[in-house]
């Protein structure tokens, strides 16, 4: 019982943080926001049985991401004031899009008799183990061709953003 | 009794995802566009370890650990063509760019 | 050489020629070279042509068709290429390459003030354009000939195109094209329905048997029979391509380009090819009576109303554009009322002296530097070869006996009456609108032999001269066929395979009578409203006759007669220049309307962007749930 | 297994490649950075080779890959597609992005990797993780001509509404593989044969949408003619043709392998995109002034036809749109290469191709027969393109569809001839300065004339190959009932 509400409160808490980094008026705020967003997101991939991802959500999402973005931020409001602007235009379009699109989603998925093959069963843990497995026989391949994206990303990201060429 | 079932996630996700779309719909900024973007790519994670949980096990979250390295990948290229518009046109507001149309 | 070798000869020359032309651009761009060796090509293929003719003619060679694999999927064959030699495809190919030959010739002296490059450019093209021409000439199947026929199309369009300087040559070079591609989407769709019944692209008996399985299965049949459906479609590309009425609207702009490439474009190429197609598809054709029935119907309509446009135009080819569109549908008539003879016969016919009257009709143009008949008058004496030559094919265009087409138009007109009397009610009316025709054209074509050669001399006359030999001659030539093109009807009968009772040089039917008859009326009235209108040499000499036929009831009733027929002809042209003609544009407008409005959407801001692709999103989704709900 | 001629032979050749790329540009002195450039086009054409020597395979490295003819046939465009933008580009990248030419060739060979082993993913994870190794690198060699406005514009845009779209494309697959409890595709096909229901639609809808972006079909096409005309010529060469039909190996993968489960619900969808993307392609191309744009929105259309052949979900729908591919990979990469040569970096208004035909004639001959096969006219492979998939659509039970192609491909023409008037029927400026365009875009665009022309004169052993193609699908083709069409 204490873990259901414990539940409800903490996927609230992801929703209301992600409604803040959607409108909020100051850009840093809303970084911060959206790692508020993620960590909390990693505690509920805790609950789903997943701590190896929980731990690779803090560290890649959080902990990357997130500095990316401010990094970001300061590179692109070198002379701002204490709030970096982050303006909204035409919201109640967009509201409407948006709202459209999730009665479309929540439809389909509380139309759907059953969702998951499997009587559903909530699976084990999946132990880390499991994943390296997986990721070294079955996903062999895709495991090989990230690394090459990894690669062509960081490749692109340096030609584009450096200022001038050797 | 909530907690073991996966519409409720799957609702969460949902209603993520659609205050990302609200996101990039209605932000100016680039970066803000980006952070939405990021939001969008946290309900697929939601979603893709809540299947995990319910029916595909391992597979799952072994999918989810590469879309969580996909976003990664793409946000990485998006920020820097972010830094190129500020370059090129002194400003990151999206509207700036809008030479080409018709 | 057998009959095959000599028929690939035939339409490979102008071919090779083309080819080299195009690749080779310093001989391209040499003025003589390049019209040279395209002459060269045609000659090559005249004299091929004519050997196969003879051959076929004297029995030499069966009919005979080869073919090669063209495209092979999942081991079996989908479609052929090959090279059909039978008497229908000898006897067109002469004709085809006949006629192009003399024009090529001609084009020598009509653009000798062209620029060098221009010259090069103009004759690669028209070598390429009677390749094509040849290439469905001689296609056994219907995918080769349409492959030929879209190349018809192209290369029409890039020699009407020719004088790029005007814009108004390259607006009617693209309404040309326009105007016939869509109406060859109608062979598109008819040759995929045709595979997808059959399974191939052949025309013979054997295709009309499985249609008409196709059309009994009860699990297949849509709302029209398969059979009614190919030939349908067949005969809708064939009114683009032969500009039947409505989709006649092209060919009178057409106008724009070189004379010559009208000569070619009218005579013996483009507009014969529709034709072409019915006499070779004829098995497809002769099982959908439904359709046969129309095309007896829009062409006497075409018949009727192409001549009374004819008859108000002031630009010399003008008028000969309107009668080109009369006389087509003089052939697309009788081969609705199922005489294939007359049809294809009035088309070689009708294929020399067309090419006659509008060679003539350059060297005229090319003379006096005006289409205008206005600024015409008088022609007779510094040009008396032209006029000669430009008689000739007026006289055989108006069927006066003895003439070429006297013959073929007696024999369509009496398929047609036959037809109406055997008994399809619905065939009086084609039957009587190509009999009226018949004084029309006699009308029309003497109008502007009187006003182009004789009355008042112009001051552009008095300068006026023949052109060199490279004209005249192509002109003596063709009017030799024009002429006596039509003595030889049994012969060609006997070739092409197509036999029809009692035909005979000169068999004077009552129907041929009551032709004659039309066509000596609308002479006669045309003497007259000449001589009220201006006096000149020969008008004088034939005075007494309009004297008598002045006379009081007769005039009176010419009066009325004239000046009504003038108004309903104005009438009928206003209905073309702004009814028909006006459709078309406003379609055209329309369309482009729909594209300027339609780039309203792209505006150009990432914003909006994002809003089209969530929006198709939202629609696609929304989609998927509403098929979920029909499935489930 | 033998690993050199596997399945992967291609990969490996192209993997190895880019790795010698990338080590050799830190090794090479700044001058001699041309030498990159050549490095990857052999890399390119050795993999093109390869692929000619591999075995076919059936499902291989755990079920997760197959070598079958398909993958393979869609193997060659991709790196043909390569050759002919890496051709292109040679010159122009020595002489303008000078300094910058190993991570354009690292980027474009990664790219080309990304589509090559999507050919024949044959599990979602590992097809979702090509799709994005082809993609971002897109994002970047879009903006390659830094300093220029209008490519930093066209690259933003495609970024943009590609993140959406790969987001989009994710949680659409994250439904489907959840719904079916399995990543592989013959798994997901299988468990919907059985079990339609709403949330698997949605997913399959949501993966339409996002492969719909890289497609360019009406409405996720917003990108392209903007992206068009800021990018780099040569690259766009590649970016019209190569992702295009990688999307479609996606799609064919995902829908048409199992026996078409999953296109049964879709089918309506295709059509409705193929009938938009139809009409909406030709008419924003109607008024273009800018060649780039032009060729961009006629692309659109074209999309349109590959959906609907892929709309009937046959055996003979499947070959048709193989052949459409090759056929479309010639005549688009070469008319932009065409327009490369002529334009070079001056933008890409029509004004530039007005007299054409006196500048070079070569060119505009090259250019008339491109713009003939896209048009559709006889005796280039257009036409056949387009036949085959009417045939296809025809006997798929789409007449209504073959109908409105027909009607738009006379409206085509319009378009297309204007470029024609200008190259033939305009006067070129005075005094004529002829056009010599550099040796690797020459013989790229003889490359595509010679293909152009010699499928449109011999198309039979094409289609042979296609069709074949076709019948060795990994999973097998099902004949679906008729007229699921609204």
């Amino acid at each position: 019982m204490i873990g259901t509400l414990f539940l409800l409160a903490l996927l609230s808490l992801v929703l209301l943080c992600s409604v803040q980094v959607a409108r909020c008026p100051d850009l840093v705020h809303s970084v911060l926001w959206l790692a508020v967003t993620l960590l909390s997101t990693a505690c509920v991939l805790v609950w789903l049985a997943a701590p190896f991802l929980a731990g690779i959500q803090i560290v890649l999402y959080t902990g990357g991401v997130i500095t990316l973005m401010l990094f970001g931020v300061m590179l692109t409001h070198r002379d701002a004031t204490a709030v970096v602007p982050n303006p909204i235009q035409r919201p109640a379009v967009a509201l409407v899009a948006a709202v459209t699109l999730l009665a479309i989603l929540l439809a389909a998925i509380w139309r759907t008799p059953e969702l998951a093959p499997a009587a559903m069963s909530p699976q084990h843990e999946v132990t880390t183990l499991q994943i390296g497995q997986v990721l070294l026989a079955e996903q062999l391949l895709a495991f090989e061709v990230l690394s090459v994206l990894l690669l062509a990303a960081m490749v692109g990201a340096i030609v584009l953003s450096r200022r001038k060429d050797p | 009794m909530i907690a073991g079932d996966l519409r409720v996630f799957l609702t969460v996700s949902a209603v993520m995802f659609c205050i990302g779309v609200y996101g990039i719909l209605s932000r100016r900024n680039a970066i803000g566009v980006l952070l939405c973007l990021e939001l969008m790519a946290n309900a697929v994670n939601l979603n893709l370890v809540a299947f995990a949980r319910f029916s595909t096990g391992t597979m799952g979250q072994v999918f989810t650990l590469f879309a969580i390295a996909l976003t990664v990948a793409e946000v990485v290229v998006g920020m820097a063509l972010v830094i190129l518009l500020q370059r090129t046109h002194r400003d990151i507001r999206l509207d700036v760019a809008e030479e080409m149309r018709g | 050489m057998n009959a095959v070798e000599l028929a690939a000869l035939t339409v490979l020359a102008p071919l090779v020629v083309a080819v080299f032309l195009i690749v080779a651009a310093p001989v391209r761009r040499n003025g003589v070279l390049a019209p040279g060796l395209s002459v060269l090509g045609s000659l090559v293929s005249l004299v091929g042509a004519g050997a196969l003719l003879l051959r076929q003619i004297f029995g030499l060679d069966p009919d005979l068709t080869v073919e090669r694999q063209w495209l092979v999927a999942g081991g079996e064959t989908v479609a052929r290429v090959g090279i059909t030699v039978d008497g229908t495809s000898a006897a067109m190919l002469a004709v085809v390459t006949f006629v192009a030959a003399m024009v090529q010739i001609f084009s020598l002296g009509y653009l000798s003030d062209e620029p060098e490059e221009d010259r090069g450019r103009y004759f690669t093209w028209q070598s390429l354009f009677l390749f094509s021409m040849l290439g469905l000439v001689v296609s056994p199947n219907l995918l080769q000939l349409f492959a030929c026929w879209e190349l018809v199309g192209l290369c029409s369009y890039l020699l009407i195109g020719y004088w790029w300087r005007k814009p108004s040559a390259a607006k009617a070079a693209v309404k040309a094209f326009w105007v016939t591609k869509f109406a060859d989407m109608g062979l598109l769709i008819g040759l995929v329905l045709l595979y997808y019944h059959t399974g191939a692209f052949e025309w013979g008996p054997g295709a009309v048997e499985q249609l008409a399985a196709a059309g009994s299965d009860p699990e297949k049949t849509p709302w029209v029979l398969p059979s009614v459906a190919v030939a349908g479609l067949m005969f809708f590309a064939v009114m683009g391509k032969s500009a039947q009425f409505p989709l006649h609207v092209w060919l009178p702009d057409a106008m724009e380009g070189p004379t010559p490439v009208s000569a070619l474009l009218h005579a013996a190429t483009m507009v014969a090819a529709g034709v072409y197609l019915i006499v070779r598809a004829w098995p497809l054709f002769e099982a959908a009576p439904v359709v046969l029935n129309t095309m007896a119907i829009v062409g006497g309509l075409t018949a009727l109303l192409a001549a009374c446009m004819a008859i108000i135009q002031t630009d010399i080819k003008r008028v000969l554009a309107y009668s080109t569109a009369s006389q087509l549908g003089y052939m697309i008539a009788a081969l609705g009322a199922g005489s294939v003879l007359g049809g294809f016969f009035h088309l070689t016919t009708h294929a020399f002296f067309k090419a006659l009257l509008f060679l003539s009709a350059g060297s005229v143009i090319h003379a006096v530097h005006t289409n205008e008949l206005s600024e015409m008058g008088g022609l007779w004496k510094p040009m008396k070869l032209t006029a000669l030559a430009f008689g000739v094919g007026a006289a055989a265009l108006a069927g006066l006996p003895l003439m070429s087409g006297f013959t073929s138009k007696d024999l369509v007109l009496e398929g047609l009456y036959k037809a109406a009397s055997a008994p399809q009610p619905v065939l009086w009316f084609p039957f009587l609108a190509c009999l009226f025709t018949v004084g029309l054209t006699s009308f029309y074509m003497s109008r502007v032999f009187l006003r182009a050669f004789f009355g008042k001399s112009s001051r552009r006359a008095y300068r006026a001269h023949e052109g060199g030999w490279s004209m005249r001659v192509p002109m003596m030539l063709l009017a030799v066929p024009a002429v006596a093109a039509g003595w030889p009807v049994a012969t060609f009968a006997q070739t092409t395979g197509l036999f029809e009772p009692h035909i005979g040089l000169l068999h004077f039917t009552p129907v041929g009578g009551i032709a004659l008859g039309f066509s000596v009326v609308g002479f006669a009235v045309a003497l007259m409203v000449h001589a009220s209108g201006g006096s000149g040499g020969m008008v004088s000499a034939l005075s007494p006759l309009g004297d008598l036929i002045r006379l009081s009831l007769v005039d009176r009733a010419y009066d009325l007669a004239y000046r009504q027929a003038l108004n309903i002809a104005a009438g009928v042209g206003w209905f073309d220049r702004y009814m028909v003609d006006g459709v078309v544009n406003a379609i055209g407008a329309l369309t482009l309307l729909l594209g300027r409005w339609s780039r309203h959407l792209q505006t150009g801001r990432v914003g909006d962007y994002v809003y089209a692709v969530v929006g198709g999103l939202v629609l696609l989704a929304a989609w998927s749930q509403m098929i979920s709900w029909v499935v489930l | 297994m033998n690993i050199l001629l596997g399945p992967l032979a291609a990969d490996l050749v192209l993997v190895i490649g880019m790795g010698s790329v990338l080590v050799t540009d830190l090794i090479l002195p700044p001058g001699d950075k041309r030498l990159l450039g050549w490095g990857a086009l052999y890399t390119l054409l050795a993999a093109l080779l390869a692929t000619f020597a591999m075995e076919l395979t059936g499902p291989a490295i755990f079920g997760a890959y197959v070598g079958d003819p398909v993958a393979l046939m869609f193997k060659r465009v991709f790196l043909a597609a390569g050759v002919l933008a890496a051709l292109g580009s040679l010159t122009q990248l020595a002489e303008r992005f000078e300094r910058r030419q190993g991570e354009y060739w690292v980027l474009l060979l990664s790219s080309v990797l990304g589509m090559s082993l999507l050919a024949g993913a044959r599990d979602l994870v590992l097809l979702v993780v090509c799709f994005e190794l082809m993609g971002v690198p897109l994002y970047v060699l879009a903006a390659w001509a830094r300093d220029d406005r209008l490519a930093i514009e066209g690259a933003l845009k495609l970024f943009l509404l590609g993140a959406v779209s790969s987001v989009t494309l994710l949680f659409g697959i994250s439904l489907l593989t959840g719904i079916c409890g399995s990543t592989m595709i013959s798994e997901v096909a299988l468990y919907s044969r059985e079990h339609t229901n709403p949330a698997l639609l949605l997913g399959a809808a949501l993966t339409l949408g996002g492969m719909g972006f890289k497609l360019g079909v009406f409405p996720f096409h917003m990108w392209v003619p903007d992206t068009y005309q800021g990018s780099t010529t040569p690259f766009v060469a590649f970016l019209s043709v190569a992702p295009k039909a990688a999307a479609i190996a996606a799609l064919v993968r995902l829908l048409i392998a199992g026996g078409n489960a999953l296109l049964v619900g879709v089918v309506p969808m295709l059509i409705t995109l193929a009938a938009a993307t139809l009409v909406m392609g030709n008419l924003l191309a109607l008024h273009q002034t800018q060649v780039k744009r032009l060729l961009a929105y006629s692309g659109v259309g074209h999309m349109g036809l590959l959906l609907m052949a892929l709309a009937t979900g046959t055996e003979l729908g499947l070959s048709m749109l193989l052949f459409y591919l090759v056929a479309y990979l010639f005549t688009n990469a070469g008319a932009f290469l065409v327009v490369h040569a002529v334009t070079g970096d001056e933008g890409d208004d029509l004004a530039l191709f007005e007299g054409l035909y006196a500048r070079s004639g070569w060119l505009a001959m090259a250019m008339l027969l491109f713009l003939l096969s896209l048009a559709g006219i006889p005796f280039v492979v257009g036409f056949w393109a387009k036949l085959y998939i009417f045939l296809a659509a025809w006997a798929g039970g789409l007449q209504w569809l073959v109908l409105l192609g027909a009607l738009l491909s006379v409206l085509a023409l319009y378009y297309y001839l204007r470029v024609v008037i200008s190259m033939f029927m305009r006067p070129p400026p005075t005094p004529i300065e002829p056009i010599v365009p550099d040796w690797g875009t020459n013989t790229a665009i003889a490359l595509c004339l010679l293909f152009v022309v010699g499928m449109g004169l011999v198309p039979g052993p094409f289609v042979e190959a296609a069709s074949n193609a076709a019948q060795g699908f990994d999973g097998a083709i099902v004949a679906m009932p008729r007229s699921t069409a609204p």
